[in-house]
């Protein structure tokens, strides 16, 4: 066996390697200078400094079909762009963590090196080629969020919603493995490619035990990215967890696991399971309605958007039915296309919303409750106008950027004849405008009245996550109306470069 | 067919081991469950040995026999924890769905085991392999072709081990910065 | 002037303004700075009259350019006789909503003129674009300025109807959104176009399957999408009651607006997109419309005629008169046709009008309660006389414009199907019983409460007011004269679009062929000139 | 199944076990209170995982299975020593390790 | 003078006056706004004799006509906005702006003491610009325009006093019960269009060639007809329709002389003059006026016996009266019709300002129990009363006498007639002999009944009175036009039935039955019949109340209710609004409240309802117990398991 590798497996982890390195300097700081923590921004400077070079690194090495580490890692346009997504939307929470009264302790580099350590499992996640690096990869992702969420400075829900999201995760990872474990079983590898072109054989023969591995590990993606039934952690963690981690698990999580999904599903095989194309175009369909639904009865600010990015869930779930089940050739590349558009569209609108909670949580612990914006905008115009924007994006109201994630999305739906989803999904899209709206009304059209002499609601002078809610604003406009080169660049991307 | 010495210690070790497991399960002193789940931990790792699979079988012993049950009876006897009362999950509802939940997927499992039976009973049982050649591949494994995941596996216990002790000294750890 | 981007520049100069006014440091100068603005635009907007080719069906002025090309969206401008009005239209009712709110809003008047400003953008473009995905845009985005209009300048129950107008709306435009999506790929599929677009001119070469029998037939589905988005919009009887709450809650501008323009984009979308893209279906379920357009004209008119609110009865009014439009527009005839987009602009000046000048009085008394007033015709001479005149054109009385409307949709729609044409022929008897009722509790008889409250005596119409209707009102007048002078704009497209409904096509004309054109008309009559001054020279 | 396939211990007979310990696990996870007990539970899981893997590995003579067992006890080892810690943090702020204990966060 | 400049000048006067006093609405200044008003008017009526005198002569064109511009045009519809004088509304034309000079000029003495008579004055000129637009109009279009015009004006000149809610209730009652009658007009408009492709009067009856006479009731023709006739019945004030005219009466008095007598009301019959090509098509059709107007004639007759107010009675002889037109347009007889439109004009437009003058006299008394005895105060008045009287009860040689009776022998001798229709306009002829002869009693002869000390009844002045002068010898010698055959044969010089010369080859007519083609004894015998039931008719009125006063009540005693019926005008009123008004507005109430507010409404709310339950729902399952959720996880894997592995 040639246990060489070449030169192309360290470019691929390159960026990995930047943030691991850049991640330990903080700490190592704090070790050699007797546990003096340093000052947060050197330390929020190291992580930036670390995402961006991660950044650079990925933009530069990836992409282009390469395969690493004896096809352990695939380098290509969907693990090209889900890192940029990955490592932007963590470059953000690392801003707003230095911002934030419940990330910024004395322990503060320690939390920037567990973000970063996420996001290298995050980048593991997006660049695996093999289920049980993949494994590793969701693994490492998620044990440093545990931790991340206990060490808010909070002392209650923190710690519960650490425990909760532990003990279910632990559990669904459980599950994920034994998929995992009848896959290789029956399967007899667990790269992608190879099982890939097992997998129409197997669900034509049907075999059973495949099946049930390909249920268990869609089964863990699936909690991973709350789609309904397996959703039920996740408003209570995105409530119990600190804002900036709550924002980094809304985007950067979901993206990275969508990819991985995205691989599981780019066979033309799965075509020969025909209940499971229906069930998961169910699940997709009811995590939408109740992710939808249940947001209109929230009075808690981030439990809204909590159950909100369930539903996101539900809306990319369509992409991948439309990847697993589509006909046409090249679905698998298309749904590419579209999902990550979508969720580069969905993390720039959620990281805007999680950092206008952000600034307007002014304690620990504080339940930011919808009816506390009431008459904001008439304190704070320009922020009022940026969340308005990331509102009305997420509700899809054009041209922003978050209408044509949908258009995309449903797009391909209607390409490949998922008529009744599709329809679904934008009715479902027009239940969320209602609880999207509800802040837009209370932000703009109400408190008017008894406020006349009330004090004006006081926002927290967050220079950085008042940065990232007005630059996620900006970036759904511009992004929204040119969103041509982006998606060229895509294309271009996950096509291939030819 | 007759019965092998191996069919004999699968029966064993597997009979053990579940009763072990139940064990785990059933006993109100958590202290027991650990031990129950030491139990069961050893008798696997017997059948992964009946199985030629020395070094998983060696690695399980200690790794997980030994360290993280150690760790898991620490904690214990940190909480000093006596046998509890209310073991067990109230709600004759949930209680009769879990059960049910529980023992339709297991159902589900066996069916599709019986049902892939034909298959996976074609799949021939491999000679006895000599456990240093065994041993030996798989190192060359986990250096080759796993090289990532084992690398990946070294990062991932280095972040770990730092958010472990960082996780003891937030306020209310064992190790709170005062 | 060759490359100009005319449509562009009216489209795109409101939100323009919308910025500028947005940079402004106060609430002060705002007005006057909206009022240019608009002024400005409308000015801009009237050079159409010289580069619109009124002899040609074709679309004019166009612009294209790629925008979206990964998704197949272009950005794709052009008029034509069916929208050439509709733009003059909503062009020349801004600055009338602008003075017309110069009291009507007293709180972020700055705000206020940005939203108006980009509603007026949002409105044009969803006239000039043909490109489908871009008219969705427009289509959608023009419901965002509305949204704040209703919600932040409204009534007391302004959030409900808000909400209630932005859900309603939005929930039957997503369907359509899902049909633009198919109509794309279908556009790719079969017409074998090598790329999916959106442009309009292409999907009207579709020939989409229709099974005369089957309401599953792709082209039923999507001729019913398209109508759910369009009838909500309209709004059409049943799903029409989004409107009298928007209307009553919204501020007078709001309401103005709304009815002047908001509602012809969905009549526009019908005649726009609906019967040329979807003739077979149109032909076999137009029944459907015609039917409940007949059964809207009657029922709006008798829900109006019990109104305890002035302007809820004027919403009301409005719900029957767009039952005459889509009743115009199923008729699918020629007729039927050109009386719906005339009665479309009919009801955005009438309509307007009638709610400017409901506004007026509320500025005066605060109440819109029937019951309170009375004999005001004592108390307002002029404005009296004005909201005649404006009620004449609402109940249709020939002379005015609203007869030549309904007059044309009538006929149209009798010779489509007697029965509907019928029922809707009593609309006429009913429109007159609501407003003249109104009109003679408000106006005749004994002084009622408010108006004769002598601590707060009522002021006729200022000159600012007057000002502000008196274009309304030499339209009224100089519409129902001369309809000529306006049909004759639209008539090459309407025939266009009649005889060849199942076939549907048009050409293209760009700026550059007007400018051509133009020169060339100069040049003809300058030789023209000569060669007539030559003759009476050679003569004498 | 036929008498003798009973005797004649196969890969079923392992895969069952396998499936029966990790349904015990299961059940540990959905009825135990004690939060150390659940997570003893989803290490008998892990346990049961493992024994497919190792089933597969020798009944399909592939060495890959026993490499994945590897790296499954070890993330099991360290998700037991987040969990414990956690565990431990929990314990000294709420004194309690009963699961019922923890339900602020609903609704 | 071009035919363009002769309409424009004739159409184009009553503009202008209508907008020189209606810019100047406030103006107090009624002797300008009269002077002006009443010089546009004459400016037209000069007009109208210009034109119409190029219709004269030999080899003089049959019409003239103008074109101004085109209105609208697309596919087959083209409307020009074009006018045209043929002989029909050469007749009409002269009537109306002659009639309607008369009763501008008498304006200007009645609305004296008005507080704004520029208004009055303006809406004067405006009624006469529609008038002409609606007869001159040479198309259906045109004819509908000037229809609804002066509908408007009418409107607003019977709710000119609008401070009192009756008076503005009535000008609304007159107008939607117009649009009820303008609606079916409408219909009738698009039928033909549709029939003809076309709307232009000539066009149409230079088509109906190609078709032929129908027979029954669904036939285009005959739709068409009723339909066209529905608008008629609205305007004219026929049976249903009739009932805003009374009401009407609330308006100035000059201007119940002209709209609602003279010329709007007839606007019906003129209308179906011009068609009559077509109505002859459709001899149902024909059947439905000529029994309407009998009906109509005979009801209107019989409620007139028991009014009071003397504007009301005159109302409701109009009605009578026009519904002996449209008997007459029913059995064929148009020129007839047309014949007794002319006399009915100049009577009746004479008794209205007769009884203006009476009213402005009286100080607004309109209760004719309340007068007598004004013929010592007013004797002009009373004088052209007089021959107004006479000619409307049909004494010969006065203008109604030679007019209602041709219509009376055609409805007996026609082929479409009925002897059912004679005898039922021969009862009207007595009827309207009694009340007309009871509202002379009642108000210029006998005692007076008014309390004198506070009542100065004084004759008008001459603004007033030479109106009446002349209207009053129109009344007596106009009839003199169409003298039948039968008399012209015994008179010297042997006059021929002038009217029926000019009319002819413009109108149809029906043929008389063979029987009756050379009755000339039956003629006769018919005319002696009429006149001496209508002079026995008015002799026992003339006894009832001058003779004797205190017989009528006596009389009536005997039937009370019947009394009490016919005086509350056969309770139509109440009829309508108890049967369909208050039911509508009932209806539209439930519409409101029920289908909008309840169905379409909660039906939305029922959706939002439905995801509020599922949020609910989740959020109930959302207990923060981790092992529910647990169960969830398994729960779902359960059902993902079996429904893939089924």
């Amino acid at each position: 066996m040639n246990h060489a590798l070449g030169i192309s497996s360290y470019l691929i982890v390159a960026p990995m390697l930047a943030l691991l390195a850049a991640s330990l300097v903080p700490v190592m700081l704090k070790v050699f200078s007797g546990n003096r923590e340093p000052h947060p921004f050197v330390t929020t400077t190291y992580g930036f400094i670390a995402v961006a070079t991660a950044l650079g690194l990925a933009i530069t090495f990836l992409g282009g079909s390469k395969f690493g580490f004896h096809n352990a890692l695939v380098s290509d346009g969907l693990s090209l762009w889900a890192s940029v997504i990955v490592l932007v939307s963590g470059g953000f929470s690392i801003f707003m963590m230095h911002d934030h009264v419940e990330t910024q302790t004395k322990l503060f580099s320690e939390k920037v090196f567990l973000l970063l350590g996420s996001l290298i499992g995050m980048l593991i996640v997006v660049l695996s080629n093999d289920l049980i690096v993949t494994f590793l990869g969701i693994e490492t992702m998620s044990l440093c969020l545990y931790v991340l969420i206990a060490m808010s400075r909070e002392t209650i829900l923190s710690k519960e919603a650490a425990f909760k999201y532990f003990i279910l995760g632990s559990f669904a990872s459980a599950i994920f493995l034994y998929g995992i474990a009848l896959i290789y079983g029956t399967a007899g590898t667990t790269q992608f490619p190879g099982l890939m072109e097992q997998v129409g054989p197997l669900l034509e023969s049907r075999n059973h035990l495949f099946l049930i591995g390909i249920v268990f590990v869609v089964l863990g993606f699936a909690f991973k990215v709350s789609v309904f039934p397996f959703h039920f952690w996740t408003p209570d963690v995105y409530q119990g967890a600190p804002t900036p981690v709550t924002a980094f698990m809304a985007t950067a999580v979901k993206a990275a696991t969508f990819v991985a999904i995205l691989r599981l599903f780019q066979s033309t095989g799965y075509q020969h399971s025909l209940p499971l194309k229906e069930v998961i175009s169910w699940l997709a369909a009811l995590t939408m309605l109740v992710g939808n639904a249940a947001a209109i009865m929230q009075a808690n600010f981030k439990r809204m958007l909590a159950y909100s990015s369930v539903a996101h869930s539900g809306y990319l779930m369509v992409g991948v039915v439309a990847a697993g089940f589509g006909d046409s050739q090249g679905v698998a590349s298309a749904a590419g296309i579209v999902v990550l558009f979508y969720l580069l569209a969905y993390s720039i609108m959620t990281l805007g919303s999680f950092a206008f909670v952000a600034l307007l949580e002014k304690s620990v612990g504080q339940a930011l409750q919808v009816d506390d914006v009431r008459g904001l905008a008439r304190s704070h115009p320009v922020l009022a106008g940026c969340m308005a924007i990331v509102l009305f994006s997420l509700a899809g109201v054009p041209p922003l950027l978050g209408f044509f994630g949908k258009f995309g999305l449903f797009s391909l739906a209607i390409e490949q004849n998922f008529y009744w989803l599709a329809i679904w999904g934008v009715l479902n899209s027009v239940i969320s405008v209602y609880y999207y709206l509800r802040p837009i009304v209370l932000m703009y059209m109400q408190g008017e009245d008894s406020s006349a002499n009330a004090p004006l609601i006081e926002m927290n002078k967050h220079i950085m996550t008042r940065f990232t809610l007005f630059g996620s604003a900006v970036l759904i406009i511009i992004m929204g109306m040119f969103s041509s080169p982006i998606l060229a660049a895509l294309k271009a991307a996950i096509l291939g470069r030819s | 067919m007759t019965l092998t010495a191996q069919d004999l210690l699968f029966y064993i070790l597997g009979g053990l081991s579940l009763a072990s497991a139940l064990g785990v399960l059933l006993m109100t002193n958590p202290i027991y469950s650990a031990l129950c789940l030491a139990l069961t931990m050893v008798s696997l790792a017997g059948l992964y040995a009946s199985m030629q699979a020395w070094f998983v079988a060696g690695v399980q012993l200690i790794v997980y026999a030994g360290a993280v049950m150690v760790l898991f009876v620490m904690v214990l006897m940190l909480f000093d924890l006596k046998s509890e009362v209310k073991a067990f999950s109230r709600g004759a509802v949930a209680g009769f769905m879990k059960l049910v939940a529980v023992g339709l997927m297991t159902g589900a499992f066996l069916a599709a085991i019986y049902n892939s039976a034909d298959t996976l009973l074609g799949t021939s049982l491999a000679a006895n392999v000599d456990g240093t050649a065994s041993t030996k591949a798989l190192a060359q494994m986990l250096f080759g072709k796993y090289v990532f995941a084992f690398e990946a596996m070294g990062v991932l216990l280095l972040i770990i081990a730092i958010g472990a002790v960082a996780l003891s000294r937030i306020e209310g750890g064992t190790h709170a910065d005062e | 002037m060759a490359q100009m981007p005319l449509l562009s520049l009216i489209v795109f100069m409101p939100l323009i303004f919308a910025a500028l006014m947005a940079l402004m440091p106060g609430d002060r100068g705002v007005r006057p700075m909206a009022l240019v603005a608009s002024l400005l635009q409308f000015g801009v907007s009237l050079l159409l009259f010289k580069y619109y080719d009124a002899a040609t069906p074709a679309l004019q002025l166009v612009e294209q350019h790629s925008w979206i090309p990964e998704f197949g969206i272009s950005y794709f401008i052009g008029v034509d006789g069916i929208s050439f009005w509709l733009i003059l239209l909503t062009t020349f009712l801004l600055p009338v909503v602008v003075l017309g709110s110069w009291n009507a809003i007293d709180k972020k008047v700055k705000a206020f003129h940005v939203a108006l400003f980009a509603l007026q953008t949002a409105m044009l473009g969803s006239f000039v674009a043909m490109d489908l995905v871009l008219f969705y845009v427009f289509f959608e985005l023009s419901l965002v300025p509305m949204y704040f209009i209703v919600g932040i300048w409204g009534g007391a129950r302004r959030v409900y109807a808000t909400m209630k107008f932005f859900i309603y709306t939005m929930a039957g435009s997503v369907l359509m959104l899902l049909a633009i999506i198919y109509l794309m790929f279908a556009a790719r599929d079969t017409e074998g176009l090598g790329y999916f677009t959106a442009n309009v001119l292409e999907l009207y070469k579709l020939k989409l399957p229709f099974t005369a029998d089957g309401l599953m037939s792709p082209q039923a589905l999507l001729f019913f999408a398209f109508s759910a988005a369009f009838a909500i919009k309209v709004p059409m009887f049943p799903v029409h009651t989004w409107l009298p709450d928007a209307h009553v809650e919204a501020p007078t501008p709001g309401s103005v607006v709304l009815a002047g323009v908001m509602l012809k984009m969905g009549t526009y979308g019908f005649v726009r997109f609906v019967i040329p893209m979807f003739p077979e279906a149109a032909e076999h379920f137009g029944w459907i419309f015609l039917f409940l357009g007949a059964v809207g004209i009657v029922y709006g008119a008798l829900v109006a005629m019990v109104q305890p609110d002035i302007k809820k009865l004027v919403a009301y009014s409005s719900v029957s008169h767009m039952g005459y439009v889509m009743l115009g527009i199923f008729a699918m005839n020629t007729y039927g046709m050109t009386g719906a987009l005339y009665q479309m602009l009919n009801h955005g000046i009438s309509t307007g009008a009638l709610f400017l000048l409901v506004g007026m009085i509320y500025e005066r008394t605060h109440s819109r309660e029937i019951e309170k007033y009375g004999g005001l015709a004592k108390v307002l001479p002029i404005y009296t006389i004005i909201f005649f005149i404006v009620t004449l054109s609402s109940i249709a009385v020939p002379m005015t414009n609203g007869f030549v409307g309904e007059f044309l949709i009538l006929l149209g729609s009798f010779q489509a199907s007697q029965l509907m044409g019928a029922i809707a022929v009593t609309g006429v008897i009913f429109g007159a019983v609501y407003m003249l009722w109104m009109f003679k509790r408000v106006f005749f008889g004994e002084k009622g409460e408010l108006v004769s409250d002598e601590k707060h005596p009522l002021h006729d119409l200022s000159a600012r007011e007057i000002l502000v209707m008196a274009p309304l009102i030499v339209l009224v007048f100089w519409m129902g004269l001369v309809p000529n002078h306006f049909l004759s704009y639209s008539k090459s497209s309407i025939d266009h679009l009649m005889q060849n409904k199942d076939a549907y096509q048009l050409g293209v004309l760009t700026m550059e062929d007007a400018t051509k054109r133009v020169a060339a008309t100069i040049e003809m009559e300058t030789v023209t000139a000569k060669a007539t001054t030559t003759e009476a020279g050679v003569a004498r | 199944m036929p008498m003798s396939n009973l005797v004649d211990v196969g890969l079923s007979h392992y895969l069952a076990l396998s499936a029966a310990l990790f349904a015990i696990g299961m059940l540990g996870v959905l009825m135990r209170r004690n939060v150390i007990v659940m997570m003893m539970s989803i290490e008998l899981m892990l346990n049961a995982v493992n024994l497919t893997f190792v089933a597969f590995s020798r009944f399909r003579d592939n060495m890959d299975g026993q490499a994945m067992v590897f790296f499954v006890m070890t993330v099991a080892a360290a998700e037991a020593a987040v969990g414990l810690a956690l565990a431990v943090t929990i314990f000294k702020r709420f004194r309690e390790v009963n699961i019922r204990y923890f339900e602020h966060l609903k609704g | 003078m071009k035919p363009e400049l002769i309409f424009s000048v004739l159409l184009l006067a009553p503009l202008v006056g209508f907008l020189f006093n209606g810019l100047r609405w406030q103006s107090k200044n009624y002797m300008l706004a009269g002077a002006v008003a009443t010089g546009a008017a004459a400016v037209s009526f000069a007009m109208s004799v210009v034109a119409v005198s190029r219709l004269f002569g030999e080899g003089a064109p049959t019409s003239i006509e103008a074109n101004f511009y085109n209105w609208a045009a697309m596919d087959l519809l083209s409307i020009d906005v074009s006018f045209v004088i043929d002989r029909i509304s050469a007749l009409m034309v002269l009537v109306v702006t002659g009639v309607g000079t008369l009763i501008h000029l008498f304006s200007v003495g009645y609305m004296s003491h008005d507080e704004r008579p520029s208004k009055y004055f303006a809406y004067l000129n405006l009624f006469l610009f529609n008038m002409l637009l609606l007869i001159l109009g040479d198309n259906l279009l045109m004819m509908f325009v000037g229809w609804e015009g002066v509908g408007l004006c009418s409107y607003l000149l019977i709710g000119f006093w609008f401070s009192d809610k009756e008076k503005a209730a009535a000008g609304m009652k007159a107008f939607v019960t117009n649009r009820i009658g303008d609606a079916g007009f409408l219909l009738g408009i698009f039928v033909i269009f549709g029939l003809f492709g076309s709307l232009n009067f000539a066009e149409i009856i230079s088509k109906l060639g190609a078709f032929s006479v129908e027979t029954g009731w669904t036939g285009p023709i005959t739709l068409a007809c009723l339909f066209l006739f529905i608008g008629a019945t609205g305007k004219s004030a026929q049976v249903p329709l009739y009932v805003w005219l009374p009401d009407a009466m609330a308006g100035p008095t000059p201007v119940s002389a002209l709209i609602h007598a003279a010329t709007m009301v007839t606007a019906g019959v003129y209308m179906i003059v011009r068609l009559s090509p077509l109505f002859m098509l459709a001899p149902n059709a024909m059947a439905v006026v000529a029994t309407i107007g009998a009906v109509t004639a005979l009801m209107a007759a019989v409620i007139g016996l028991a009014q009071h107010d003397i504007k009301k009675v005159l109302a409701y002889s109009t009605v009578s009266q026009l519904g002996y037109m449209f008997l007459a347009c029913g059995v064929g007889a148009f020129g007839a019709a047309m014949f007794h439109l002319v006399t009915h004009a100049f009577f009746k437009a004479l008794m209205f300002l007769g009884s203006g003058s009476v009213i402005h006299g009286m100080h607004e008394e309109q209760d004719i129990r309340k007068m007598g005895g004004l013929k010592k105060y007013m004797p002009i008045t009373h004088a052209t009363f007089f021959i107004g009287w006479i000619a409307i009860i049909g004494i010969p040689p006065f203008a109604g006498f030679f007019s209602k009776d041709e219509i009376l022998w055609f409805a007996f001798a026609s082929e479409r007639g009925s002897h059912w229709y004679w005898l039922a306009g021969l009862i009207g002829a007595a009827t309207t002999a009694f009340y007309m002869t009871r509202l002379m009693a009642l108000t210029f002869w006998g005692k007076s009944r008014f309390d004198a000390h506070k009542v100065h009844p004084h004759e008008a002045g001459p603004s007033m009175l030479i109106p009446l002068v002349v209207l009053a010898v129109l009344s007596a010698i106009g009839g003199f036009m169409g003298i039948p055959h039968v008399i012209g044969e015994i008179l010297p010089g042997h006059p021929g039935n002038w009217l029926e010369h000019w009319l002819k080859g413009s109108i149809a007519a029906v043929p008389m039955t063979e029987a009756m083609k050379h009755a000339t004894t039956m003629e006769w015998i018919l005319m002696g019949i009429s006149v001496s039931i209508a002079g026995l008719s008015a002799v026992t009125a003339f006894s009832f109340y001058v003779l004797d006063p205190s017989r009528p009540a006596k009389f009536v005693s005997l039937f009370p209710r019947l009394h009490r019926f016919v005086e509350n005008k056969l309770m139509v009123d109440e009829f309508y609004g108890a049967q369909i008004i208050q039911p509508l507005v009932n209806a539209s109430r439930a519409l409101w409240a029920f289908v909008d507010v309840n169905i379409i409404d909660k039906a939305t709310f029922v959706v939002g309802d439905i995801v509020r339950g599922v949020g609910s729902t989740a959020r109930t399952l959302q207990t923060g117990n981790l092992q529910q959720y647990a169960l969830y996880i398994a729960l779902g894997a359960v059902a993902v398991l079996f429904y893939v592995l089924k």
